[in-house]
């Protein structure tokens, strides 16, 4: 066991909830921390994978930990963006569900993608 | 001299952390709100405050003790803050809102 | 050895406890919380994977910005009474679970059969430091290696804050509503302790900001994390209620959102007008270059960030 | 020394993990920004602790910036949960 190992299966765990929170939450905002999660635990490979390239005095392979650091950057505005959609959702419909079943219109699914 | 450096790191961090377990402890024993908020407030002060004393023979130069006691202090005045917000809010809305 | 081992699995279980939580959580605003709290917890997690750039972002985005966002959010979701969420079918959750538990063995049977040893690009990196004159790896990638990236991922930012200004109401446009609305700022009674850490904070705030800005070419930091510290220092004063949001029709506020990407495209394009190619940097000037791109681009990150993490409460307060 | 700092950060890392179990049970807001307040000065404590036990000074840095923000996000914290709070007081006296 090292330390790449032990955080590589965490994230892959954290893929897995994040996954399964993401297709099963009934509300949007936790489908949004889901998804974040999801992405979390892909950085977090990412971040294993740079550990096990430490070469060269590095103490990781500085190319996919530069990656990870966009991919925060960009996760972040797709949260706000995500979030503002729901804001509006809800001020618009009066309420900030995604259920088919209770508004009986399947065309109003923002965070469907 | 180092030995004795040693060993108030040793001794003062370990202080440090009884008294993050004594906040611990009080969070979750202490009755009511305003009493694990005392218990919460040591740990800002004296818990992070002998891990920082302990850690600065250690830190690298004046830089770096310099940045501990930084830290140090930012989490005192946020920590002293968010205290005063919190009991405000206790006061405000009575001991279990 | 062993010690830092068992430190590092009382970190992975901890996180991985504190994800489950934020999936299974009964309301949606203890989710909230229990996710910023993972997201501190990360920071500690890529200092220990050696990725300290990556732990300043985390620690700055991750838990300061996300948080703002997110628990604005929650509050203002909160205020409907929360009608019956029926909750998805059981053989729904039950299709998911296995699919989930699928992704989660497959990735870590990945894990366990990595490539040994592991592909590296780092002694490249390594190599092409003095190109830069940097000595940080990952400045050297974002800002020279891998630029286009860079630059692109700030279009990105800029996107997300047009789509998101595009949802704002159409009163929120009118920098007149917006005085009239709140009249004169006055600080109620609890706002005194805010108001008192937005007026102390800042200033340090900056300096540190700066501070991790112009260590970024040596060591850990760099424009990202400065950029965000300063837009936590905006929200701080506009949450203290200490100015205004400025309106979103201000120009010098537009200018200040398209500074990075510009000055960006322009030193890219002056490498193409140079002779080389898009975004090469002239090698005497390489380092100047970059400098003054990361100065520029912090400016835009932090108003951009800001103006992001800010969107709910700015939607609040109608 | 690295072996006892260390073992001290698992030590306050377990001492945070326990304080979280006041979020699960409350009863009252404050007592949830209490423990995340714990669990910022705790994760400073922690990246400390790490940043000597490693021989990065670099490290300090990370908790440098998690002090500075720890403030906002407590307070963003308090001014939510308070927000809400008055919203269902409006909501109970109506």
């Amino acid at each position: 066991m090292s330390t790449a190992t032990v955080f590589g299966l965490c994230a892959a765990a954290v893929v897995g909830l994040g996954l399964y929170g993401l297709i099963a939450s009934p509300q949007p905002l936790r489908k949004v921390l889901a998804f974040n999660l999801l992405g979390g635990g892909a950085f977090l490979f990412f971040g294993v994978v740079a550990r096990r390239g430490a070469a060269a005095g590095f103490g990781g392979d500085p190319i996919p930990q530069a990656l990870v650091i966009t991919g925060i950057v960009v996760a972040f505005s797709a949260t706000a963006l995500a979030i503002a959609l729901l804001l509006r959702l809800f001020e618009v419909a009066g309420s900030a569900t995604l259920s088919t079943d209770a508004s009986g219109s399947a065309d109003t699914d923002p965070t469907g993608a | 001299m180092n030995r004795a450096l040693d060993i108030l790191t040793v001794v003062a961090v370990s202080a440090g952390a009884f008294f993050f377990m004594a906040g611990t402890i009080g969070l979750l024993r202490f009755p009511d709100t305003l009493t694990r908020l005392h218990a919460l407030t040591k740990v800002d002060n004296l818990g992070l405050g002998l891990i920082v004393l302990g850690l600065s023979p250690h830190a690298g130069g004046s830089l770096g003790v310099l940045k501990l006691v930084s830290v140090w202090l930012l989490v005192q005045l946020s920590g002293a803050i968010v205290a005063q917000l919190i009991a405000g809010k206790v006061r405000q809305s009575g001991p279990h809102a | 050895m062993t010690v830092a081992l068992a430190f590092e699995i009382g970190l992975a279980a901890l996180l991985l406890a504190i994800a489950a939580w934020t999936i299974t959580a009964r309301d949606a605003f203890t989710a909230v919380v229990v996710f910023v709290i993972y997201g501190l917890l990360l920071a500690i997690a890529w200092v220990d994977l050696s990725a300290v750039d990556i732990a300043l972002t985390e620690a700055t985005i991750g838990s300061g910005l996300t948080g703002v966002l997110l628990l604005g959010a929650a509050a203002r979701l909160r205020t409907i009474a929360a009608p019956a969420v029926e909750r998805p079918s059981k053989s729904l959750r039950v299709g998911a679970a296995l699919l989930s538990a699928i992704v989660a063995v497959a990735l870590a049977g990945v894990v366990l059969f990595l490539p040994d040893p592991a592909p590296t690009l780092a002694p490249a990196a390594a190599a092409n430091a003095v190109a830069t004159g940097l000595d940080n790896p990952i400045t050297n990638v974002l800002m020279a290696f891998r630029a286009m990236d860079t630059m692109l991922e700030k279009v990105v930012l800029l996107l997300a804050l047009i789509g998101v200004w595009s949802l704002v109401p159409d009163r929120l446009w009118d920098e007149r509503v917006s005085v009239e609305r709140n009249g004169p700022r006055r600080p109620t009674d609890r706002d005194d302790m805010l108001v008192f850490l937005a007026r102390l904070l800042p200033p340090v705030g900056i300096v540190v900001g700066l501070y991790i800005l112009l260590a970024g070419a040596n060591n850990p930091g760099g424009a990202f994390q400065a950029g965000t510290i300063l837009a936590a220092m905006w929200l701080l004063v506009l949450m203290a209620g200490l100015a205004d949001p400025p309106p979103l029709s201000r120009r010098w506020l537009r200018l200040v959102l398209v500074a990075g990407p510009a000055v960006f495209l322009i030193v890219g394009l002056g490498g193409l007008w140079l002779g080389s190619a898009f975004l090469a940097y002239p090698v005497a000037f390489a380092k100047p270059l970059i400098l003054v791109i990361e100065c520029a681009m912090t400016l835009t990150i932090a108003a951009t960030l800001g103006l992001l993490a800010g969107a709910p409460e700015r939607g609040a307060e109608r | 020394m690295a072996n006892f700092l260390f073992a001290s950060a698992t030590f306050v890392l377990a001492m945070v993990a326990l304080g979280l179990f006041r979020i699960l049970y409350g009863p009252a807001e404050a007592d949830r920004m209490m423990a995340a307040q714990l669990v910022g000065t705790g994760g400073v404590a922690v990246l400390l602790l790490l940043s000597v036990a490693t021989a990065t000074p670099s490290t300090i840095d990370v908790a440098l910036m998690l002090a500075l923000l720890a403030a906002f996000a407590s307070i963003a914290f308090v001014r939510s949960a308070s927000g809400a709070a008055t919203e269902d007081h409006e909501a109970a006296t109506r």
